[in-house]
């Protein structure tokens, strides 16, 4: 059942109207100020209220997401509150981890986990035992926000090959962070590379539980928040849109009234209701740490993420001339929404990873035909 | 109502289905005749009332009530066991009943409600040769003699009037009033003289849709449902009445045992030896599918969850559906190849998706084109959901 | 460049007019009476004049195709004239295989070759020697219109491996043609069986060239044909359409003027016209056994043969309740669609096919970057 | 023309292009100056003029005369040597040339066409921001006085106004006329008093789009083209140079060079290591477009060769090229991935399918949009090439 209980809907509605005032007072050409953005307490919303976060779960950062897509927001809120406070809540506590929950929380810090955007397969990271002491190197690109980040935390697999994460400053000697530019002047990417940096042992961080099964929540976590954003931008695309053929006359009539337009509209919103339902599965799947959480996400990121250049393609379209202009704006929505398709797993991709599932649930529906109980969702 | 307690009449709903859904019903019920089929849903129907399953929707006075949440457990599993759908009393047990309470007097409610738990069947009398997508276009006329209606005029699309023994019938009682307000509800007792029912064949072959041709047909002026002229008023409700809760249990059954068969059929292997579940062409579709399925089922989860629905969301969901059931029967009739096209019939009281795929793809445009066309359902959304313009009238 | 030599293209437009009348004039419940369609010449297009035939091309053929894809006509006019002709004709001369093709112009004969309605893979016929001489044995699967046939053209490998054509009666002891009914109830199909039919060496023709070579043209033949057949009734469903939505009547309006059905005719204008190019190269191509017709014949066969089945639907779609009734007969065309598409190769099969070409050229067009001057086409 | 004359005539065309297509312009026109683009393209108008490739299908005595079937086989020989597009003299030699042709006086003739030849360069003045779809809703005024007009209004993209030497301007002369037939069409210096062009930046981040502001702007009245108030009818003609074989040009650009750079992108190994060549899933969507490209290639070249082409033909070869451009580079954009979007710029002076696929992706609406939007198309294609009835009037 979709329906959330009515407490918790109108600390969503609250959060989001407060997001939206405050996304939309930002400059368009600037990223809201991160004192605002921490004073309104959204890096802390997931860190503990031990560290003086907010004690709430990926629900609500999820609401912020989706105000962030709305606005085509700049700045590295997905990247701190998704991936950096993501990373740290999945690792053992210590005072340096703990700490910068802390710092993170009261927006002192902007740590950022070094997440490959593109490649979904193991990190490159290694730390080698040499004579020099721990050393780490290894390379990623396309990593979300990494020129913003004040801290990185590197997934990497130590001596051993266990996957820790080490805590890096980007500043340090033999690392690199090298901006990459892209045509989504709203967002920033870095190519990270490490060559021989050294790792004293309190910056090397462990995992509390499977540190495969972390890093495998980490990308669901990162496939959600796009799709969050997808689903954010499309409806502003849509409501854009459709105020758009509301006022705009051609042919001694409002556009909208044209059926041409009109059923594009609801295709539109046919697409954003059922992306907002996946969606909000995906979400109550991070939230609560559910079984099916990897299933929902897949599902969201592919669907939303596709939906999302479909419906800012055809706002583009229905905006005429008009929508082709930079002006309009409509283009930053487009190549945000064609962006966030290719970022952290493709649709393809994911729909890969959701039909790795039939084929042991086909065999157990063809041995014991007709007493199947179990949905595959 | 908790967690557990829902999880506990899950394993209700389970344990009665294990029990009592009919074994080899799909294979027993293909290519039975009309009377096999007709008896087969009257005992499904009590199988179901005696559990107290059969109008779950219905208030509890009248044998009804159980909690939203349950009803969907209910049609979940009932989906998940493939058990066979309720197609003959359709119209009776949603259409009548909910025009019945929510428009129909107290006589009214205590001669048919009782009835319908007990078998009586209905059949809507709506669409005219003339009159389709545009409803309020019918020319079916009612004239007032005494304390009766007599009615002339033809009904299409009449679906399973052949059996019916009431019929939901709008009729115009007004000729001189703007369309929409000179219509009025009747009900119509299927065994008054003048009435002739003729079977139309389909483009799958079969024909439980009928024209009904009404030649001087008497009608007495208590079976007028409101008052006279409101009859377009009433009729949205009952139209009302074919979304929510049955589209719940059609997208739980098409997402559920559908996607099933789906998948079971990729991976037989096919002519060439291969499976199609290896092509990762067909494992693509088969996610995309799975994908819009759990959309669709959440959609509908919501629809009837939510109080205070959008003025639209039943015809995104009756849209979203009846597309949805066309691309995968399509698909499935790809996949399946040659051997779906010697299906030549499929098993009655099965869903809309009986793996039967290239008469399952066919029978998808009985979706798209009746209750309102896809294109029709696109301007209801793009008007009353979004608040564009509408179009300039033509007349 | 398409065009026809102006003489050709009036020659095709006499046959197409004397096609449209005489399957225009055949009951809708029964094919075309066979000695009309022998008497029209038209098994014989493809016949040498020697043995009586037209000595024309495939390109005549295609023109019936057509034609009877727009009339949904019946009858086993494309199993003998492109099959059963085609085998014949890729066969060395000798006094039974002459003697077929005369009967078949002359209306006399009605062969079929026993192909494979669905896989594509090699022929499981086999000629086997025995103590009591050569036996054939092996099956086939919807084999179209086998159970019309007065003789069958069985492919086979003889006992050496080498690939030719055995000619068959039906009625032969140890065959069985086992009639395959199908929803489009104008098309006849069998299930052939043969179980140690006792082969005399007259029966046995072989081909004249590469015999791998000739069955791959077989196939190609057979994929044109259906494409076709698509094409042919695709126009037809577009005019219906037309003509439907230029009458009746909804909201005082044509239902032609409302956008949301012209625009969707206009699609289905366009696919026609894009179908009608592909399948016009893929008839020059099996005319002329010209280089490319492999490719024309798999572009033809995958875009045509699904195009077909979308505008079909949309026939239906637009007739509103009308188009789902028996008496309209758009489901006619909507079930020999769909049949098409699954016969002789599914779109995704021959797009495998075409697929299959990129990889040398891609590599190609790396190694001697920007002077290449082949098109793919 | 015998084939073999053909054949001859691709092998000089094919010499032709490896002596003298300039080699890497693509890498080198990546990111230039204005000026440096400007003067990279009147180079290369003058190296096919010399050849005479630069106006083939201008009459002979004008300096062009070549047979359809050469200018087709010049343009696939263009096309798959990958020679720069001619961008700013396309106006000019099309649309102005094909009006002076039809509709101009011989002085007008004199005048214009050798000095297109020598570089003049033209903008078409038809769109304003009341007017886009609806063209004729045009309101620019052209008030006569003497021996002139004098005009005022505003022109929305005017592609290349900035460079721009003339102007095929639409104005309105009778303002009480109906919409159609108060149009004139004029030649206008754009070096007249009263011009202000101001640079449109687009969603690509270029800026060839322009709006021309005009305040009493005076054009004499020899600068007026076909009758006063007939100007629609010679617009048509204009509008429909953008069809038949510029047309052919841009099919074959996308279909032999554009779909060459995607198959390469395909060969050539992803983020993760493997070539999406060998995901059957890319292999099967490029046999797809392949397949479609070979389609549109082949309306193109009937839609030239053809001497009496149906009144919906040109309309349905935009529609499908627009459409196909746009899904080709939405899949370029796809397969490549986030390397696509690092691609800011793409080289000038190249086809719809440069390469930088996220880019050509958001380039083609400039195909969907101007010149009649895709639903306009649609309108066309219904109208004229199928005979529908025509929508009710608004107005």
């Amino acid at each position: 059942m979709p329906a959330e209980s009515p407490g918790l809907s109108e600390l969503h509605d609250e959060l989001r109207a407060v997001a939206r005032d405050l996304l939309g007072k930002a400059d368009a050409e600037a990223a809201a100020d991160w004192r605002s953005i921490a004073g309104a307490g959204w890096p802390g919303l997931e860190v503990p209220g031990a560290f003086d976060g907010a004690d709430a779960t990926f629900a609500e950062v999820a609401v912020i997401l989706q105000e962030m897509g709305r606005a085509a927001a700049r700045g590295p809120y997905a990247a701190v509150a998704v991936l950096g406070v993501g990373v740290l809540n999945l690792l053992e506590s210590g005072p340096d981890r703990d700490r910068l929950l802390r710092d993170t929380a009261a927006g002192d810090a902007v740590p950022v986990a070094v997440l490959e955007g593109e490649a979904m397969g193991e990190t490159s990271f290694r730390i080698a035992r040499t004579a020099r002491g721990p050393l780490l190197h290894g390379t990623a690109d396309f990593v979300l926000d990494a020129p913003a980040a004040d801290r990185l935390l590197v997934p990497a697999l130590d001596p051993d090959g266990t996957p820790v994460i080490v805590g890096v400053d980007p500043r340090a000697a033999g690392l690199s962070v090298e901006r990459r530019p892209v045509l989504d002047a709203t967002r920033g990417f870095g190519r990270v590379a490490v060559t021989d940096v050294s790792v004293p042992p309190e910056s090397v961080w462990r995992f509390r539980g499977d540190p495969q099964e972390a890093v495998r929540r980490l990308r669901d976590r990162a496939a959600v928040a796009m799709a969050c954003d997808s689903l954010g931008l499309s409806k502003a695309m849509l409501e854009a849109t459709v105020a758009y053929a509301g006022v705009r006359e051609q042919f001694g009539r409002k556009i909208g009234s044209f059926q041409a337009v009109k059923h594009a509209c609801a295709d539109m919103l046919v697409q954003v209701s059922v992306a907002r339902e996946l969606v909000a599965a995906a979400v109550r799947g991070q939230a609560g740490d559910e079984p099916g959480a990897a299933v929902a996400a897949s599902m969201a990121k592919s669907y939303a993420c596709a939906a999302a250049v479909e419906v800012a393609g055809k706002a583009m379209q229905l905006h005429g001339g008009m929508g082709y202009t930079w002006e309009s704006g409509v283009h930053v929505y487009l190549k945000r929404a064609a962006l966030n398709r290719s970022l952290f797993g493709s649709p393809a991709l994911h729909r890969r990873r959701l039909a790795e599932r039939y084929s042991p649930l086909a065999r157990e529906r063809l041995d014991a035909y007709g007493g199947s109980e179990r949905s595959l969702s | 109502m908790t967690r557990a307690d829902l999880d506990e009449f899950r394993e209700r709903v389970r344990d009665w289905c294990r029990a009592h859904v009919p074994k080899d019903w799909r294979r027993e019920q293909t290519g039975v005749s009309d009377e096999e089929f007709v008896s087969f849903q009257q005992e499904w129907f009590q199988e179901l009332r005696r559990a107290g399953f059969a109008v779950p929707h219905w208030p509890a006075e009248w044998g009804g009530g159980m909690p939203v949440a349950e009803q969907v457990v209910l049609y979940q599993e009932l989906a998940a066991h493939d058990a066979p759908r309720l197609v003959l009393a359709f119209v009776a047990i949603h259409h009548a009943a909910s025009t019945l309470l929510a428009a129909g007097t107290d006589a009214q409610r205590r001669r048919h409600l009782p009835a319908i738990l007990d078998g009586e069947i209905w059949v809507q009398g709506f669409s005219e040769p003339g009159a389709g997508s545009d409803l309020a276009a019918l020319s079916t006329s009612a004239r007032r003699e005494g304390d009766a209606y007599v009615v002339n005029g033809q009904k299409l699309w009449a679906s399973g009037a052949a059996h019916a023994d009431w019929c939901l019938l709008l009729a115009r009682t007004d000729p001189s009033a703007p369309k929409r307000r000179g219509i009025s509800y009747f009900l119509m007792d299927m065994r008054t003289p003048g009435i002739d029912v003729r079977a139309v064949r389909q483009a799958t072959g079969e024909s439980h849709f009928c024209e009904i041709f009404l030649d001087d047909v008497v009608i007495p002026a208590e079976h007028l449902v409101g008052p006279e002229n409101e009859g377009w008023r009433v009729a949205q409700r009952t139209l009302g009445a074919e979304r929510g809760m049955t589209m719940l249990e059609l997208a739980e059954r098409l997402g559920n045992g559908g996607f099933r068969w789906l998948v079971e059929l990729c991976a037989r292997p096919g002519p060439g030896g291969a499976r199609p579940l290896d092509d990762p062409l067909v494992a693509d579709r088969l996610a995309a599918l799975e994908t819009e399925l759990t959309g669709l089922r959440a959609l509908c989860a919501r629809l009837v969850a939510d109080e205070d629905p959008g003025p639209a969301d039943a015809s995104i969901v009756k849209l979203y559906y009846s597309e949805l059931l066309q691309r995968m029967t399509d698909f499935g009739a790809e996949v399946a190849g040659l051997a779906a096209h010697t299906a030549l019939r499929k098993p009655l009281s099965s869903g809309w998706e009986s793996g039967a795929w290239v008469l399952d793809f066919i029978g998808s445009w009985e979706w798209t084109i009746p209750g309102g066309t896809s294109e029709i359902q696109r301007s209801i959304i793009g008007e009353r959901g979004l608040g564009l313009p509408r179009e300039p009238r033509g007349s």
